[in-house]
C-alpha cells in the first residue's frame, strides 16, 4: 500500500510536470517559498537553525495525532524556502516510521535533486536528515 | 575592451569555454575563486606525466634528470616572474593557504612571544586569518586589526595607530578577494619596516591580475596559489628573503629536506629551498604553474591588467541602475572583482537563478567573514574577472541580474 | 609470469614505455621512487582540468557542483580501496610526507610529552623518521628504535623489548622501500594495542603492491601516496580513525577547515574530513587519484601482487650468480624491491652505466640513511618493478649489471 | 691569446672524438679513474671532501709556482673519479686568474656535460665551483 508520503511526492511531480521550462518551474517555487506561513518568532531560534554556508533553514517540529509529526520550516533564501516548503508538505503530518524511511524521490523527477546535494550546502540536505532523525526518535518512542 | 586585445584567440586555448550549463554558453565569472586552465598549461602537465615523469633529485639516470631540470628550470621562472634576487627565495607549497602556515608555524614559532602583538586587516582571506589566530592563542600573542574605509580600502590612520604599537608581524592581503582592493603593498610595507615589524603579503589575488615585483615592494614573504594563476591545483609559492628563510626552522620533516639522517648522531637540514620542501614534491603541478606564468607573460602582463579594468568599469556601468543595487568595494584602485547585492534579494537565489542562465557567479562570505559581519551582511554576489572573459558577458550578467531579481522580487 | 596476465595491454597505456633512453627502449625499474601514470590517469585529470574545473564546496553554480562531486567521489573511491568505515576517515594531504607529518604535529603535539617514548624500526624512509624526531626534540621525548634480524625482517624479540616500555606511539612501514620486507602489520599492530600504543602505518610501498584493509589490519593511521599507486604527483591519503582524527586539533588554519570564523567571538572548526584539509585542495590530483585507484583495481589486485612477485623472484634468480653480488633484504615476504651491490663496484658507477642500457634504476640510501649506516655500506642499486615491467626487461637489467661490472673492475 | 686551459680541453675533446660510441668514452673515462693518484692520507680527509649525495669527491689545492694552482682529486666512485682527473688536468697547475674565470666547455664537446648538471648530485658541479674559488682567492692575494 503506498504511503501518504509516496501519494503526495507523486502529486507534485504531476504539478511539476505542467511546466515546460526550468523558469516556470522556479517560478512556482519561489512563490511557493512566498506563501509560506513564517514561522512564529518562537521557533524561529538558534535552536531550530540548520546553518548551511549558503543560506540559513529552521526547522520545528511538534508531535502531532496518531504518531505523526508536524513539520514547520522557513529560510532567508526564497528558493530554499520554497524547496523547504515541498519537503514539508511531503513529510509533515505523516506517521513518524513513513517519515523516518522516506525515500525523497520527487525531487529527482522534478528535476531539482542537486538542491539536495550535500555540496550545495544551502541547509536542505540536512534539514531532510533531520525530519528523518524527528521520525525516528518518534517511532523508537511509540 | 582595447583594441588590441586578442581575446578571440584568448579564448579558443580555454576548451570549458565550449560547454554550455544547462543549455546556455558558460559565462564563467568565478575566477577569483579559481581560474579555468589553457591548453598550454594542461597539456604541458600532461605531456610531462606521459613522457617524462620521475620522482627527481638524487636520481642518475636520465628520466630522473629531465624532470629535475624541468621543476628547477620552473622554480626560476618564478623566481624571475616576481623578480626574486634566487631559487632559494622561492619555495613550492601546496598554495597561498599552506604558504601562510608554513610562515606562522616557523618563523611565527620562532619570533612570536607572549605579549606580542600582531597587525591584520578587516579585509583578510580566512586563510590569512586563522594561521594567525591559532598561533595567537598557542603563543599568547594578541591580533590588532585595521579597520576599513567605506570604499574598502585600508585606514590609514587606524593603521598607524597599530603601528605605534610595534607589532612584530604585519600580515595583509595585496588584493581583497571579496571588495577588489589593490592595496598599496610598497607603501604599508616601508611603514612596516620603520617600526621594524616582518611583512608578510598574501598575493592570492595579485598576481593573477598585476605584475609583482617582490624586489621593488621589498615584502619579507609573499604568497600565491597557482590555480589561480590559470595554473593547475595543489601547487603555489612562497617567496621569503633568503636571510629570513634560512633561519627559520623546517616545518616538514621527511626525504628531500634533510642533509643527513641519523638515529645516533641527530639530524641536519638540507639548503635553501629544499630545507622546507619534505618528500617528493608536487613535479607536474610545478611544472605546470611554471607554463602557466610563462602563458600570462605571452598575453603580457599590462595588456591582461587593461582587460580586466575593462571589464570591471562595465560591470560597474552596467550594473549600477539595477533598482536596489549596492556594490561593495569601490576603491580607486580595484582588480578583477565586482561584488554586490541587490535590496531584498537574498544572494544565494541570484546565484541559483544566474546559474540556469549559464552564468557562474560566487555568493555567499567568500572566506571573508570578519568582513562580511563587518559590513553587517551575509555574503555577497560576486562577479570576478579573468582574460578570457568579454564585455559581451558581462552585458549578459547584467540582464541576467535584471531578469532574477524580477522573479525573486 | 603468469600466463592471464594482459601485459602487453598493460604495457599500452603507459606512453613513457614507448621512449628511448640514450637510444634504447627505456627499461624503468624506479617505480618505487616514483610510478609511471596510465592514460586513463593523464586522461582524467587533463579532462577535468579542461571540462569541468572549479573551486568546490560551498559554489551554487554547475561547474562548482560537478567539481564537488567528481572531487568527493574520488574520496569515497578511496575509502572503498581501504575499507574504511567513512569518508571522514580519508583525509586529502599532499603525500605521505605530509600525512605523516600532520599525526606528528597535531596528535603528537597533543598527546606526548615529556618523559614519553615512541617506538620506529631501523628500515623507516626518512619521512616516517625526521617528523619524529623533530617532534621528540620538541618535546622531550625519546625514540626507541627497532633493529632487523639479517634477513631484513623485524627483530621481533626487540619489539618486545622496547614494547615494554609502553610506548605512547608505534610507527612502521607495511612494506620497506630499500628492502622490499613485508612486515606484518596486524600483527605488530595488535602487540602495539596491547600496550596501548597508537599506530601509524607508512603505506607508501604497499598501496602500490597490496590489497590493504585498515579496517582488518586495525590501524590508527595509514598513509600512502598518490604518484606511486600509479597516480599524479602532489597528493596522498591520510587515514585516520574517526575518533581519534575527532578528537584531534587542526593544524593548518584557513579556508574549508573552519565553521565560523571571527576577530570578536573567536574562530570554529568545520567536522571531519575538512576540519585538516585548509585552503583550495589539489582538486585535479585528488579526481585523478581515483582513476588510479579504479585502474589498479580493474588490473586486479592479486594480479598485480601476483605478477610483481613473478619478477621479484626473477630478479633474484638471475642477479644471484653474479660474482660478488649481495641482496639486501631476503624477507620470506618482499613487495617489489631488488637491493643489491657488487663487490669493489660503486652504485653510482653501476647506475650511470645502466642508464647507459636504457635501465632506469634508484643508487643510494633511498632516503634510508639510519638502516645503510647500520648496514656500513652507502647505499644500494635499487631495481623496483610496477605493473608494466616483464621478464624480458629483468634478464636486460642481469645482462647490463654484468655488462656494467665488467667494465668496471 | 688562448689560455693553457683552453689548450687542454681542446686536446681532451680530440681525444674523445676518437671514440665511435658512449661505451668507449665511459671505458677512457673508468681507465682515467683508474690511473689517477690516489691522494695521500693527510689529503683524504673530511676538510678535502665535497659531499655529494650520490659519490664524494676530495679535493685538495696548493699553491704551485708563479701564481699557479696544483689540484689533487680522488672519489669513491669511479667514473666520478675520472671526470675528477679530467677536471684536474684541465684546471692544476695553471694561472690563479685563468682558473677563476674558466668556462669549462670540454664536457659539453665530449657529451658528458650532464654529469656536471647540479641535479647530478655527485660532487662534481662542487668540486669545480671549489677549484675556482681557490684560483679567485689566489687571485686576489697576488
Ligand atoms: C616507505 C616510504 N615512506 C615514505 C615515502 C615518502 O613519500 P612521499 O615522498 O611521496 O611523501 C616513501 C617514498 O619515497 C617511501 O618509500
Ligand atoms: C586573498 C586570498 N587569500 C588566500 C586564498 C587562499 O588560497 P588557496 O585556497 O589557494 O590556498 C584566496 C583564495 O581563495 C584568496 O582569495
Amino acid at each position: 500500500m503506498a504511503s501518504v508520503i509516496d501519494a503526495r511526492q507523486e502529486e507534485i511531480a504531476e504539478e511539476f510536470a505542467m511546466f515546460g521550462d526550468w523558469m516556470e518551474k522556479y517560478e512556482h517555487i519561489i512563490s511557493l517559498g512566498k506563501e509560506l506561513v513564517p514561522l512564529d518568532d518562537a521557533d524561529r531560534v538558534d535552536d531550530n537553525l540548520i546553518k548551511g554556508c549558503q543560506s540559513r533553514v529552521w526547522l520545528a517540529a511538534k508531535k502531532g495525532v496518531q504518531g505523526h509529526v508536524v513539520f514547520h520550516a522557513d529560510s532567508d533564501a526564497i528558493i530554499t524556502k520554497g524547496l523547504a516548503a515541498l519537503m514539508v508538505r511531503v513529510l509533515s503530518d505523516a506517521p513518524a516510521g513513513d517519515i523516518a524511511k522516506a525515500d525523497l524521490t520527487f525531487l529527482d523527477e522534478i528535476g531539482l535533486h542537486s538542491h539536495l546535494s550535500p555540496t550545495r550546502s544551502n541547509g536542505l540536505q540536512a534539514m531532510v536528515k533531520q525530519m528523518k532523525l524527528y521520525g525516528l526518535a518518534l517511532t523508537a518512542q511509540g | 575592451m582595447s583594441q588590441s586585445f586578442p581575446i578571440d584567440a584568448i579564448r579558443a586555448q580555454f576548451p570549458v569555454l565550449n560547454r554550455e550549463v544547462h543549455g546556455k554558453p558558460l559565462a564563467y565569472f568565478d575566477s577569483a575563486a579559481s581560474a579555468h586552465k589553457p591548453l598550454a598549461v594542461i597539456e604541458a602537465q600532461a605531456k610531462y606525466l606521459a613522457e617524462r615523469h620521475s620522482n627527481i633529485h638524487r636520481g642518475v639516470h636520465a628520466l630522473a634528470q629531465e624532470a629535475t631540470e624541468a621543476y628547477e628550470s620552473a622554480r626560476d621562472t618564478v623566481r624571475a616572474h616576481l623578480n626574486a634576487a634566487s631559487t632559494k627565495e622561492i619555495l613550492f607549497v601546496a598554495g597561498t593557504t599552506d604558504g601562510i602556515n608554513l610562515v606562522a608555524q616557523t618563523w611565527g614559532r620562532a619570533n612570536l612571544n607572549p605579549g606580542d602583538c600582531i597587525m591584520l586587516t578587516r579585509m583578510e582571506h580566512h586563510s590569512n586569518i586563522v594561521p594567525w589566530q591559532m598561533l595567537a592563542e598557542e603563543r599568547g600573542v594578541e591580533v590588532l586589526v585595521v579597520e576599513l574605509n567605506e570604499d574598502g580600502t585600508l585606514d590609514g590612520d587606524m593603521f598607524e595607530v597599530h603601528l605605534a604599537r610595534e607589532p612584530k608581524l604585519v600580515a595583509f592581503t595585496h588584493v581583497s578577494n571579496a571588495l577588489g582592493t589593490v592595496n598599496d603593498v610598497k607603501t604599508w610595507t616601508k611603514r612596516a619596516h620603520d617600526v621594524g615589524a616582518t611583512v608578510l603579503v598574501d598575493g592570492a589575488q595579485a598576481v593573477p591580475h598585476l605584475a609583482v615585483d617582490v624586489h621593488d615592494l621589498d615584502v619579507d614573504f609573499y604568497t600565491f596559489s597557482g590555480h589561480k594563476t590559470y595554473g593547475p591545483t595543489g601547487i603555489g609559492i612562497l617567496y621569503g628573503k633568503e636571510a629570513l628563510l634560512d633561519a627559520m626552522p623546517p616545518w616538514r620533516g621527511g626525504g628531500e629536506m634533510i642533509d643527513t639522517v641519523s638515529f645516533e648522531k641527530g639530524t641536519t637540514f638540507n639548503e635553501l629551498p629544499y630545507k622546507f620542501e619534505a618528500g617528493t614534491p608536487h613535479i607536474s603541478g610545478g611544472i605546470a604553474l611554471g607554463a602557466s606564468l610563462d602563458w600570462m607573460n605571452e598575453v603580457g602582463l599590462a595588456a591582461l591588467t587593461g582587460h580586466e579594468h575593462v571589464l570591471t568599469m562595465h560591470a560597474h556601468d552596467v550594473l549600477a541602475d539595477i533598482d536596489g543595487l549596492t556594490f561593495y568595494g569601490t576603491a580607486p584602485c580595484k582588480a578583477g572583482v565586482v561584488s554586490f547585492l541587490v535590496d531584498g534579494v537574498h544572494p544565494y537565489d541570484l546565484g541559483t537563478l544566474l546559474d540556469q542562465l549559464g552564468i557562474a557567479v560566487r555568493t555567499g562570505h567568500h572566506c571573508t567573514e570578519p568582513l562580511m559581519d563587518k559590513l553587517g551582511i551575509p555574503g555577497t554576489v560576486r562577479a570576478s574577472f579573468g582574460a578570457y572573459n568579454t564585455v559581451e558577458e558581462v552585458d549578459r550578467l547584467a540582464a541576467g541580474v535584471r531578469r532574477a531579481v524580477s522573479m525573486l522580487r
